[in-house]
């Protein structure tokens, strides 16, 4: 990160000394804790008023710390909430922490300073049962209305079989049934004004445009969005429930699932956060390999994109030719990971297998074999008079909106805002490689889809860098928590043999701390905030993903448009339900 | 109070100390093998380097053994020094050119502290391609494992073996790169605490034998804290499950009772519960009448209603309780029976013994020792036991004592007592004084000052003399010997020397006379203004548990039914074979309409049963034990025993509710029983403090029996059933048979295993202590439930028996004990079974002469008219006129013993 | 206008090149479809190059089983060769992630290219050894777990391993 | 009563030419889309996957023939025959071959216009009647689209009617031996064409049911055989609008060698293929957009064309 101004120097200049205790954490992120009564305050001024603000609230979570024991000076909290902000002009986060004290704390909405805010306090407010007063609408977000205790308290069970074996009882049917009955009132929506009275359209759980389990509520004028409120939770997993139980090491096949289209693209932030904590630093072919199966993934998502938002505008035929791109891509992930979609194939450390032989004819025949495509592609969609007049102003923000409502990745690069991750914070080496970053000029869906289609053929720049430029060396850390170590070595090595066994089996002790670690993923900065309490799994797990993000703000630029235009909306955000629910 | 530098941070530690323990104390990880906290400090691995700085301007520093080095005021160390901990990983690496390539096939992977350290240090790539070192290995006997190629040199293993348990038979052997650690011959380890070895190896050299065929890594252990079983000193364990069966026990540190170890019956002896004697369903005669048809089983619905019809039609139920049952069960039955119909289930004799020691501990002033209060003791003696067989830990802690007046060299030199080899070395052979008094050499000789060996009348002679030599108020022994005579006034000097003696004695001898004698001793000691304790081996895990609930004993229960006025008996886990004459326990069978047995192996009193119900065994069912020292602990479940075994009580409350509907409420959950026990017999007050309440949670979670790494857990059943059924609830207890719930560090009687976060082996028991060695965290558990009442006005025992005589034609028969073999449930586990010795009949060596009989000749013993056959011992130190018989083998159980009996040689033809 | 409708029409004809195009479908399964070495679908328990078990029942790959579907015991015959007395795994839970194989300290757990284990019932995806064994060594020829390691079993005794010594003689007292 | 009996002939064989087209068209589609989008299609059934129509007939009938408790079941059931029966009628003054036809109306264009308007009722009665939300946003879209594109696609068809003078269509494929009406009707065929696309609802004008949007418009509660007819209504129009085309504009029956017949059956095919063509290529218009695609772009459009045609016509006497 660059040189940038002191941020407790600037706080203690507005607030004076004292309000602050700033906490060591393994990133290089400032963290302080703020008394709850000075928050909003705090919040306020960092947004607004401080030279080069803190636009973005990038996320918004809480800890319960109650079962913690290294907290290092940290002051007494049983639930601490965390604000993380993000300032563009600075490229710099600080990160706010409110300590809260008994079983049902309660604290300030911050949702006057940032809209944003509104989910993220529902979501801790579900995961957590922490209250925030003058929500406008605090009410379970990613679990049932029926549900019974806060997840992510760490009284709450992780295991279903804890609760015995599921069975849908009549009357637990019509229970949840009338749970998930919309009543306007509740979720903020009037049912007429004047002498208009409303059509209210539930679009989903189930319905083809919304690509997967997402409901979307709808008051109708005729076919025009009056309003909207989005309910999500379908495709909820508990991932960060799981993260607590996991070892550090066997987590990673669980974040391949978070965004399913990213594949190894969700491993890397994780592992890049768990090598923080541990002060690993990978080695060079690992991080190679990394970026190329990264980008690998990316141009895979961006297919998927590219084939679904050209059907959800009504075009039969892409979606197989893009598949069936994604295809080749996948035959050369799984040649070299094994698997398909969830490769689960970074580790801590490096890489699960070093390369294997012939890669690089693989590799080399998909950049060969995939411009063309992008190239007809363009023909058939991009320049389509019917997909420009239905995708072209519709559905826009601004790159205020999109720093207002925490979007990242394409979605913001389309409102002409050339902020990405990979160039602005280089990860994994992405310093060493040449490539450019597409934008959009008016933040429509149009650009949306244009700046991933361009983007597409910078991550085909990176492949062929990456396959030009492959070093040599091990694909693992010679890092004694690098799990698991060199295969070669463990079968006939005994020290190397005990590395492995106990990272296999309990799991790598990774030391106390914090650290988080965003990075550029597929749909926008997927970032991992991780709490170790010097155990062999993490203490808090938090996963901030792009689409949680992007789909809050659905009904803020959904307002005043028509339903073909939601639906052209929803396919050019690009979300999946896994990646916001987790 | 002194402070030290920790990379640069200030700490409080305890003045004296070493580094090492001072950190470990304070929370950091330094890696060591040499060192334990029980055997201190020799600075031969060289793993536990730190820097230590001469002054914050000092940047070099230098290394240094932590072990090695106190924690003076100001010391600055660095443990993360990067050259310390290079310096450590070379260790590492040096340690393993040799170390074989075994961890997928070593028992000791997953909680191995070679594994911990190495990865502690951070040592993972080899860069030796030199050949390895290899061993043969040595068949240890049925305990232990032996695999030298593992061993990495700590010689922790002798120096337990040899200098702290007193052990001949292990040692090393070779010299230059060619250590072995191991016996002169192939052969059972012959010291009665070589289990231990499986837990102060640091590496799998000396694993568990009896775990091997069915082993399963600690991480998938379902484990629970536990209360051994096999002896009355309740040491602590941690029982671990796997698949439904019991694998093993580990210890379970406890700073009063046993510390850092365990004996082998108590380590070993718990494969009886997995023995093909447990009654795994309800057995029943079913045909008319008793005696004649045989025991077959019925389900548990018709083994209710069978139990139900029973106590619904019986105007008078007679309850016999259990002394190896804990209190829990006992009362139950008491309360399903009322008071007057219960039973302790002790012989008269025993049951005198046990009441009397309850009395004398009561009565005061002298209290009664824990373990630990007896390794800190400065001076002791020992009446009429032989502690190495009857409470084997009791001896290892009295073995350390004797190194305590010795000691006071060691703190006049300077040297710090955790620097084990000077300490030895100063301290040379000198011991203080421990006096022992059986009548038979027995395993703590070796250190003894001196030792008497005669018949127990003699003994407690011995004991009232050295009473009234420390005080003229205790009533002098008339005709007493010179050699006697002055013996005890050496006893009585040594004792009256000692700041902290003890006086040790039990129920071994059978006599009275000689707990009597014992505590006259020790309160004459107490008047003397000495710090004087009292500690009594006691014959089972809750004789003093049932004997604080003045039961009957079972002669007199028997009496009472043979007046006709019983129609049921229900006996409650006690084989009554083993505690009175087979006539009489064939009468009370022959006296009752309906015998109903509870218990969890095949007895014989079962086999004569019409009805039995199976019974969870210690790691299947929860309860409270009292111990020797009368401290009450908690026991609990490791895993719920398979349909239809159930917990003694509750088969016990469906009886209740038989008998007396709407009482059972009071009786559904544990806590409630301990409630109900609690106002029956307030001596129980303190019971239901010793554990949290079945709804105590930690951050409102229930505390895991299961590791966090647990696997298999959507595989196991899958053979049977898809649908993985949940966890089994435990209503009963703040713990969970799951590995969701609490994993840290629980209150201490509630934690079921030592592990944390980069120590997966038993050393990670420093974590769990407040300070190394020192209690655990939160108090080490357990609560004593009888104080000496401090009223002044006791007085003295004054019964002096008359001193033994021998005659030429009866001998006085004697029990002799033996760890193995002695306890009856022990005795059913095969490693244990191996060990046991055969009958025989033990006689003097005069008496041999007499008889003219030689060692292994078959003797005929006849007691009230039945004869036995069995191969003589000559034992040299054996008195003339008594004889000894093992107590509990097989062909000799339920002897009243002591008895009269003649000897004679065997006629051949009797022989068969 | 025009050029709108010039581009509808170009892409009409581009379409319409696709009529004599590769086809892309696989008839799966009268067509097999591409093996990668690597592809992670079926487990097995392999032997080594003697023909005997593998797995030495270690437990590691069901410690490193993320969702808990493996499920074994280890025994060890007379000799003290180890091996599973069970060995199970519930393929309805297992997501193919190959941590097992990863784990697995003597080759004898792999993944296989085969990925058809379709069921109509869900117990049939429990597999116990008899199902997982099979006669070879699978993708890791030549590797002897028992030819690395320290411990002797029947055939091997110590210091026959690779790069070890025979068993030193204690009663040496050469330097 | 040979006349009558070979009227019966006809008449059965255009009904059941036309079904078993719109039938076949099931296969047809499936893989002529597959063919553009690299991918084989149904082929597992019978040869060439062309039992696949029987397939889908089989399953079709034998589906459970719901009706939703909260529709109108009088409307929902009435509305699928609707559709069928008008396309089918509209079959009628089809002339296939000189000779073969079922009638020759002298205001054949005229009844075909009526059929078709008639069809709208169909899909605004299925949308109304299912109770449905999205039913009734796709009856609605319908009735709109099909209303508006109605006005112009008869006024498309003036052009042709100028020309050949008649709104018998056997005199219109007559008047075009000479030269088709594709060429001095162009204008006018591509907004007969788009119009058709749009009264038949197919992509890129299938509004109505646009299944993104609106799940599946005013057919989403239909299932089994129901379903089956709008299925193959579609179908018969598809046939129809082709159909249509060729006589209107490509001469019809007209061409030399084959038997009349065959050239009228290859053109109609040709257009049938073009209308999966543009199902396969393009973006759905909003539906906004395509209304106002219609009336101020296709109307004005048309109206020139109508007026340039007479103006001419009157010029050429």
């Amino acid at each position: 990160m660059e040189e940038a101004p002191d941020i407790q120097t600037e706080l203690e200049n507005k607030f004076g000394t004292g309000l602050l205790s700033p906490q060591g954490t393994r990133d290089d992120i400032s963290t302080f804790w703020v008394p709850k009564d000075r928050i909003l305050e705090t919040l306020r001024y960092l947004k607004r008023d401080i030279p080069g603000p803190f636009a973005m609230l990038y996320d918004l979570t809480a800890i319960d710390e109650r079962l913690r024991n290294h907290r290092d000076g940290q002051p007494e909290s049983d639930f601490s909430v965390v604000y993380h902000l993000l300032s563009f002009d600075r490229n710099q986060d600080v990160r706010l922490k409110v300590a809260l004290k008994g079983d049902r704390p309660r604290l300030p909405s911050s949702v006057s300073v940032w809209p944003a805010a509104n989910w993220y306090e529902r979501e801790v407010y579900d995961m957590f049962g922490v209250t925030f007063d003058g929500h406008p609408n605090l009410r379970r977000i990613l679990m049932p209305p029926t549900w019974k205790g806060h997840p992510l308290r760490k009284e709450h069970p992780a295991r279903a079989t804890e609760m015995g074996i599921f069975q849908l009882t009549e009357e637990k049917a019509v229970a949840e049934e009338a749970a998930a009955r919309f009543r306007p009132e509740e979720w903020g929506m009037k049912p007429a004004v004047g002498d208009v009275d409303y059509m209210f359209l539930n679009m989903g759980p189930q319905h083809p445009s919304t690509h997967g389990v997402l409901r979307i509520m709808l008051a109708l004028d005729g076919e025009q969005i009056v309003d909207a409120a989005l309910d999500i939770g379908y495709h909820h997993r508990g991932a960060e429930k799981m993260a607590e139980r996991q070892s550090w090491h066997t987590f990673i096949p669980y974040t391949d699932r978070i965004d399913y289209l990213g594949g190894v693209m969700n491993n890397l932030p994780y592992v890049l956060a768990v090598e923080k904590l541990a002060g690993i630093r990978a080695p060079d072919k690992a991080k190679v390999i990394r970026v190329m199966m990264a980008e690998f993934f990316r141009i895979a998502s961006h297919l998927v994109f590219y084939g679904t938002f050209g059907q959800d505008l009504g075009a039969l035929s892409p979606v197989f030719f893009t598949f069936n791109d994604r295809e080749r891509v996948f035959d050369v992930v799984e040649a070299v990971t094994g698997g398909r979609m969830h490769p689960m194939w970074f580790r801590i450390g490096g890489v699960a297998q070093d390369l294997p032989n012939g890669w690089e004819r693989l590799v080399k025949e998909f950049v060969d074999y995939f411009p063309p495509r992008l190239a007809e592609y363009d023909k058939l969609l991009m320049q389509s008079p019917i997909l420009k007049a239905r995708a072209k102003g519709v559905g826009s923000y601004t790159r205020e909106d999109a720093v207002e409502w925490g979007v990242t990745g394409p979605g913001l690069r389309a409102c002409g805002f050339e902020w990405d991750f990979r160039k602005k914070r280089p990860y994994s080496g992405y310093e060493q490689f040449q490539f450019d970053i597409p934008v959009g000029q008016n933040g429509d869906c149009y650009d949306r889809a244009v700046v991933r289609v361009e983007e597409m053929r910078q991550s085909l720049r990176i492949i062929e860098q990456c396959l030009k430029n492959m070093p040599e060396g091990p694909y693992m850390a010679d890092h004694p928590l690098a799990t698991p170590p060199l295969k070669k070595r463990t079968m006939h090595d005994i020290e190397t043999l005990i590395t492995h066994f106990l990272g296999v089996s309990w799991g790598p002790v990774i030391p106390p701390g914090e650290a988080s670690y965003g990075i550029e993923a597929t749909k926008g900065n997927n970032g991992y905030y991780l709490i170790s309490d010097g155990n062999t799994g993490a203490y808090r797990a938090r996963i901030r993903t792009p689409s949680f993000a992007h789909l809050q703000m659905i009904p803020y630029i959904g307002r005043g448009l028509l339903v073909p235009d939601l639906v052209a909306l929803l396919g050019s955000i690009d979300y999946v339900l896994a990646d916001v629910d987790r | 109070m002194v402070t030290i530098y920790v990379d640069n941070m200030p700490y409080q530690v305890r003045e004296g100390q070493n580094l090492l323990v001072a950190c470990l104390s304070l929370g950091f990880d330094i890696p060591h093998f040499c060192w334990h906290p029980a055997l201190h400090s020799v600075g031969s691995c060289r793993l536990c380097a730190v820097k230590i700085f001469r002054d914050e301007n000092d940047t070099r520093g230098r290394i240094f053994m932590s072990c090695m080095t106190p924690a003076t005021e100001g010391v600055r160390i660095s443990i993360n020094d990067p050259e310390a901990r290079h310096f450590r990983a070379s260790v590492i690496e040096w340690l393993m050119l040799n170390h074989p390539h075994d961890c997928p096939v070593c028992d000791e992977g997953g909680e191995c502290h070679l594994q911990d350290m190495t990865v502690m240090t951070g040592h993972v790539y080899r860069r030796t391609r030199k050949k390895k070192r290899t061993y043969s290995n040595q068949n240890l006997g049925p305990f232990i494992n032996h695999e030298m190629n593992r061993c990495i040199q700590c010689y922790r293993c002798v120096r337990f073996y040899r200098d702290y348990a007193g052990g001949r038979d292990l040692d090393v052997f070779g010299v230059h790169s060619r250590v072995y650690f191991g016996r002169l011959e192939e052969g059972a380890l012959e010291n009665e605490f070589s289990g231990n070895l499986v837990e102060i190896c640091p590496t799998g050299v000396f694993t568990d034998k009896t775990f091997k065929k069915r082993y399963t890594r600690k991480w998938d252990l379902q484990t629970a804290p536990s209360i051994c079983v096999h002896c009355g000193l309740g040491c602590n364990t941690i029982a671990g499950e796997r698949y439904g069966t019991l694998r093993r026990i580990l210890n379970r540190y406890n700073g009063q009772v046993n510390g850092y170890f365990l004996c082998d019956r108590g380590r070993f002896g718990y494969d009886f519960l997995n023995s093909d004697r447990r009654v795994r369903e309800p057995l029943a005669k079913t045909g008319q009448g008793s005696g004649s048809t045989a025991l077959e089983p019925i389900s548990a619905d018709e083994a209710l209603s069978r139990l139900v019809d029973i106590v619904q039609n019986s105007s008078r139920v007679i309850g016999i309780g259990s002394p190896r049952t804990p209190l829990e069960a006992n009362f139950a039955l008491r309360d399903l029976v009322g008071e007057e119909n219960f039973s302790s289930g002790m012989a008269q004799a025993e049951q005198d013994l046990v009441s009397l020691i309850v009395h004398i501990l009561r009565e005061g002033p002298a209290p009664s020792a824990s373990l630990r209060e007896l390794e800190s003791a400065d001076a002791a003696l020992i009446l009429g036991e032989d502690l190495t067989n009857t409470a084997p830990m009791m001896a290892l802690y009295l073995r350390q004592s004797v190194r305590r007046k010795p000691m006071a060299v060691v703190n006049e030199l300077r040297i710090p007592g955790w620097l084990d080899a000077a300490v030895r070395g100063a301290v040379q052979g000198n011991k203080g004084p421990l006096f022992i008094a059986a009548p038979i050499a027995a395993g703590l000789d070796d250190v003894a000052t001196e030792t008497y060996h005669a018949a127990p009348d003699d003994i407690a002679r011995l004991g009232f003399a050295v009473a009234h030599e420390l005080d003229t108020q205790a009533p002098a022994v008339v005709d007493l010997p010179a050699d006697r005579h002055a013996l005890a006034v050496r006893i009585a000097a040594a004792l009256r020397e000692a700041e902290r003696p003890v006086v040790v004695s039990g129920t071994s001898s059978m006599s009275p006379a000689v707990i009597q004698a014992a505590a006259n001793v020790a309160w004459a000691l107490h008047s003397r203004g000495r710090q004087v304790t009292l500690s009594f081996v006691a014959p089972e895990c809750n004789s003093l548990g049932v004997a604080l609930m003045e039961g009957r004993s079972l002669e007199d229960a028997i009496e009472m039914a043979e007046r006709g006025q019983v129609d049921t008996v229900v006996t409650l886990e006690n084989d009554l074979f083993a505690r009175a004459p087979r006539d009489l326990v064939d009468r009370l069978r022959a006296s009752c309409r309906n015998f109903v047995v509870i218990d969890h192996c095949l007895t014989g009193t079962a086999e004569v049963a019409d009805l039995v119900l199976p019974a969870a065994a210690f790691a299947e069912s929860q309860g409270t034990l009292v111990n020797n020292e009368g401290r009450a602990q908690r026991s609990y479940r490791v895993f719920p025993a398979p349909d239809p075994i159930g917990e003694s009580r509750r088969w016990l409350s469906k009886a209740v509710m038989a008998r007396a509907r709407g009482r059972t409420e009071e009786w559904e959950s544990f806590d409630d029983l301990v409630t109900r026990m609690r106002q029956a017999l307030p001596v129980f007050q303190p019971v239901s403090n010793l554990a949290p309440s079945a709804d105590a949670r930690i951050v409102g979670r229930k505390i895991a029996r299961q590791p966090h790494r647990c696997s298999g857990r959507t595989a196991m059943l899958a053979n049977v059933s898809m649908r993985e059924p949940p966890p089994p609830r435990d209503a009963d207890s703040p713990l969970s048979f799951s590995m969701e719930g609490f994993q840290g560090i629980s209150p201490p009687p509630l934690n079921p295993r030592y592990w944390a976060p980069g120590w997966n082996s038993a050393q990670s028991l420093n974590k769990f202590q407040e300070e190394i060695a020192g209690p655990l965290r939160g108090g080490d558990p357990g609560q004593r439930l009888i104080e000496p009442r401090d009223n002044g006005g006791r007085e003295y025992f004054n019964a002096i028996p008359v001193a033994f005589s021998p005659s030429d034609d009866e001998w006085l028969i004697l029990p002799s004990y033996h760890i193995f073999g002695s306890e009856e449930l022990s005795a059913l586990s095969p490693a244990i079974a191996e060990r046991i010795p055969s009958a025989y009949v033990a006689i003097g060596e005069e008496d041999a002469d007499l008889l003219g009989m030689s060692e292994g000749m078959l003797a005929r013993v006849e007691i009230a008219g039945a004869a036995e056959s069995l191969p003589a011992r000559i034992v040299a130190d054996l008195p003339r006129g008594v004889a000894l018989l093992p107590k509990g083998l097989e062909r000799l159980k339920g002897l009243a013993i002591p008895v009269r009996a003649r000897i004679g040689k065997a006629v051949q033809a009797e022989k068969s | 206008m025009g050029k709108s409708m010039v581009s509808l029409i170009r892409a009409a004809w581009t379409m319409l090149t696709h009529t004599f195009r590769r086809r892309v479908t696989v008839q799966y399964p009268d067509e097999r479809i591409r093996y990668f070495p690597r592809a992670k679908g079926r487990i097995i328990l392999s032997r080594d190059p003697d023909g005997g078990e593998r797995c030495v029942a270690c437990y590691l790959c069901a410690a490193a089983c993320p969702v808990d579907c493996i499920s074994l015991q280890a025994t060890e015959d007379e000799h003290g060769r180890r091996y599973p007395e069970f060995f199970r795994i519930n393929f309805s839970r297992c997501i193919l992630c190959g941590f097992c194989e990863e784990a697995c300290p003597t080759y004898a757990i792999q993944l296989t290219p085969d990925f058809e284990m379709c069921e109509y019932h869900r117990w049939a995806l429990v597999y116990e050894k008899e199902d997982l064994l099979i006669s070879g060594p699978g993708k890791y020829p030549g590797y002897n777990f028992y030819k690395v390691a320290g411990l002797a079993i029947s055939g091997k005794g110590k210091g026959e391993a690779e790069n070890e010594e025979p068993p030193v003689d204690v009663r040496s007292l050469m330097p | 009563m040979c006349e009558a009996a070979r009227s019966i002939l006809v008449v059965v064989g255009v009904l059941a030419g036309a079904i078993a087209i719109a039938a076949g068209l099931i296969w047809v589609e499936r893989r002529l889309l597959a063919l553009w989008q690299d991918r084989l299609g149904p082929n597992r059934v019978g040869p060439f996957g062309l039992l696949q129509v029987m397939a889908d007939m089989i399953k079709i009938m034998t589906k459970e023939d719901w009706v939703p408790p909260f529709a109108d079941r009088a409307v929902f059931v009435l509305a699928p025959a609707i559709i069928v029966v008008t396309a089918l009628l509209s079959f009628a003054i089809i002339p296939f071959a000189p000779g073969i036809g079922v009638v020759d109306l002298n205001v054949g264009l005229l009844f075909f216009l009526a059929m078709s308007s008639l069809g709208v009722y169909s899909v605004a009665f299925a949308g109304w009647a299912s109770g449905n939300k999205y039913s009734l946003l796709g009856g609605l879209r319908a009735a709109a689209q099909m209303l508006s594109y109605e006005v112009f696609m008869g006024l498309s068809l003036m052009g042709v009617v100028i020309l050949a003078g008649s709104f018998n269509l056997r005199t219109i494929v007559e008047a075009q031996e000479d030269m088709w009406f594709c060429i001095p009707q162009f204008l006018g065929l591509v907004i007969f064409v788009i119009a058709g696309v749009a009264e038949t609802h197919r992509l890129p004008f299938d509004l109505p049911e646009a299944e993104t949007e609106l799940v599946a418009g005013y057919h989403t509660e239909y299932s089994g055989m129901k379903f089956g007819m709008f299925f193959v209504g579609e179908y018969i129009g598809v046939t129809l609008i082709s159909a249509l085309v060729v006589t209107l504009f490509f001469g019809g029956w007209n061409g030399p060698v084959l038997p009349p017949i065959v050239w009228f059956l290859l053109k109609t095919s040709l257009f049938i293929c073009l209308f999966i063509l543009l199902r396969a290529t393009f973006p759905r218009p909003r539906f906004d957009q395509l209304l106002g695609f219609g009336w101020k772009v296709m109307l004005p459009v048309s109206l020139a064309n109508l007026l340039v045609t007479g103006a001419v016509t009157l010029a050429r006497g």
